[in-house]
């Protein structure tokens, strides 16, 4: 969705904000570090995956997502996606109970297991020989004129523009069609390479670049 | 699992996130803690998990991890070699690895090219070897404005840069997870691989700073 | 700027409101009509022009524009501009009262004018024949890719774009020069039609389109 | 006159108008008050003039002006040429003058045209025709949905337009205003100029709906 999300290019959000790198906690609060953790912990109960994560962020109201902090829409997400999976029910939330007879649970993630989901390699392999990758590294490429209103990964700040392939990433599920439970549809993901030029027009530097790291659907042969 | 329906896009979701917004208490920090005593009684979470995980983030992991990488690739050239060919299993042989680190690619700035990383569309960031993305890496400030303005945005983090050094910005749209190598700074040529990973700095890793060498650290 | 302000073709913000159009006000707060009263009233004091008016709403802290309602907007607009103009002091704002000694001045629109601002024509000719037109009716165009600081009235989703000219709208005042005291820059406005297609691709109806009222300065030969 | 320097794109300008937000007082009927009592004390403003430029608006200028200039070209096909040509003239016919109403343009919707009006920058309006714009008008669903989805908004107007129908939207980027001329419905034959007016909508003249024959309403 073209969301507010989506803000790669705009202006008027000021100057970068600076915090002094030795002393900048990495929790401003101590709620934030739990609802990072509650988020974490969660994960083992594949109650959702992370595209349908980042889109359940992308969906809040373009308002509340500028006045929000970063947790604050982790918070809302986490939330609104318990409730949505029936992992929990909005009356419970609001009181903060659990309903009356509900069922008890063991809690998929313990202390034990911390230091090995926190640190350890998890994940299934990219190397998929299976599927073919649509380009090779060199190619000039379009990324594809789209508008799709649910989760994408193509920025708008791209659409129509012309690149080259830098390097193939491997396989990768797609977000598109994961965000929302059409399936993860794996295929090959590259880092493309656009001018900035082509990005924003004649008035940009000569020698600037960005990468974008974009899958076979987005893109088209130039 | 399909948890969305057809309402998602034409903004039904979106409202309902609004609306129970509203209707949890006011206070953030009460409606997390309600929230937590709620998965805690159901079963969901385990609060010492919570806890470690906690701990663990502030911490075990953090920037410190990145730059013992890219000491180590300064001083080690077959180890640099590796880590530029594949950073996952370069960086692995450090045991950083888990959530938002498993496809690691590794850039290398010159005196011709600077690197510098952003996620336009989140805050993707990778936690092995950098912690938790920094407020200004999150903010809306710097997603809007490195892809269209690298250049001004490096100068407020006091980088100047020469005309025709070549800026790439890699926009993390996907799960690969970018890991800047910054330039070894000049006159550190007797320093050990500790020493030097003492002078890496976590926005070296991302790109917005160039390490000085210590010499003019010192003035 | 690409500032949130220059919204067409996002997505997000839910349905189109619907009023029953025979009983909404046309003011919902009777503190609106009078913010649109003053900013009228303001008017002959020319103090600033219409295109720095929209520029100091679109400069708007993002969050703060989808926030406010749209005569706040207005309302804050006009009180950092009537500071910015030195019309008034901030501290004068703040209190409420003009500050001792500061002159008396007599308004510039009275009561008896009112029918005349409102209700009658006062605009200068648009035909300027010394100012002769870029393009033509039928001429295939593109809108520059470019991305001003400043104010433009070029939209975001156009640039890059091809169109046709439907037609001439004789001459007018560059809003990018106009609105930061460059000057009026006066050149001929077209009216360009563009495919939906060309706008949003592929998938869009064959059967849309969009018609913008584009500056010779935006535009180039296609 | 230049009011804003250099600092203005970098959001100098806008950190100003956000901390001034902060520094008056917090509701804005108060704020209003105190703001206009100031000016007339300086003379800038005229009560009076203010208390008649909010009756013009509430009373005197709406879309019963453009229904005039509509039912007039449904009857008088003289008038339609001539409005269709140049609007700005053939509306001043009927005195219909003034801010955001000095460049004109007609639109003429068909059985295979259906022109319709946004402003997406801001909310640019004709009010000598039609008034101040109503709510919907200046939300932020319409002004970013309008140009992507013409045919999703109509909908949700209750307009279903056939596939093959030529949807136009005019985004008003410029100081062009445009009215659009809604079909005169079928049934309306017997009407007078004065009858015909009665049954043009403000919607319509904006183009996201059009008019049913007064026979399909009385049913």
């Amino acid at each position: 969705m073209n969301g507010i999300h989506d803000m790669g290019g705009m202006h008027g959000f000021g100057r970068v904000p600076q915090d002094p790198e030795a002393t900048e906690p990495v929790f401003h609060e101590v709620w934030e570090g739990r609802v990072y953790a509650i988020t974490r912990a969660l994960g083992p109960w594949r109650k959702w995956n992370i595209d349908t994560g980042r889109y359940f962020i992308e969906m809040l109201p373009p308002a509340e997502y500028l006045r929000m902090s970063y947790y604050e829409k982790w918070f809302t997400r986490m939330v609104t996606l318990l409730i949505k999976t029936g992992t929990v029910t909005r009356e419970e939330v609001e009181s903060g109970r659990a309903a009356a007879g509900s069922e008890r649970l063991t809690p998929a993630l313990t202390p034990e297991m911390v230091p090995a989901v926190a640190l350890n390699r998890n994940i299934p392999s990219s190397y998929e020989p299976g599927i073919v990758p649509k380009f090779r590294a060199g190619e000039r490429v379009r990324a594809l004129n789209i508008q799709p209103l649910g989760h994408t990964r193509l920025p708008r700040y791209a659409r129509g523009k012309m690149g080259v392939i830098d390097r193939d990433h491997g396989v990768h599920n797609f977000p598109d069609t994961n965000a929302d439970g059409r399936g993860p549809k794996r295929q090959h993901v590259y880092a493309v390479r656009f001018s900035a030029r082509e990005l924003w027009g004649p008035e940009a530097s000569a020698h600037d670049f960005v990468y974008l790291d974009l899958w076979d659907d987005y893109l088209e042969r130039a | 699992m399909s948890v969305t329906g057809a309402e998602s896009a034409s903004g039904g979701e979106a409202q309902q996130a609004d609306h129970q917004h509203q209707t949890v208490p006011s206070d953030i920090s009460l409606r997390v803690k309600s929230l937590e005593s709620l998965l805690v009684e159901k079963g969901l979470v385990d609060p010492a998990a919570l806890d470690a995980l906690v701990d663990t983030y502030e911490h075990k992991v953090g920037p410190r991890n990145g730059a013992r990488v890219v000491a180590r690739a300064w001083t080690d050239a077959a180890y640099k070699a590796r880590l530029l060919a594949d950073a996952s299993t370069a960086i692995a042989e450090f045991g950083f690895l888990g959530v938002q680190g498993e496809h690691m690619v590794a850039l290398e700035n010159t005196p011709k090219i600077q690197n510098v990383v952003v996620c336009t569309l989140c805050s993707c960031y990778p936690w092995p070897v950098l912690g938790l993305p920094p407020a200004w890496y999150k903010s809306n400030a710097y997603r809007s404005r490195a892809v269209i303005d690298p250049r001004g945005v490096l100068q407020e983090f006091g980088l100047e840069l020469a005309a025709d050094v070549e800026v790439r910005v890699w926009d993390s749209t996907a799960e690969l997870r970018y890991l800047v190598i910054p330039e070894r700074p000049a006159g550190t040529e007797d320093l050990d691989e500790a020493a030097l990973a003492a002078l890496v700095t976590r926005n070296s890793m991302i790109g917005v700073e160039n390490l000085a060498s210590p010499k003019q650290v010192a003035k």
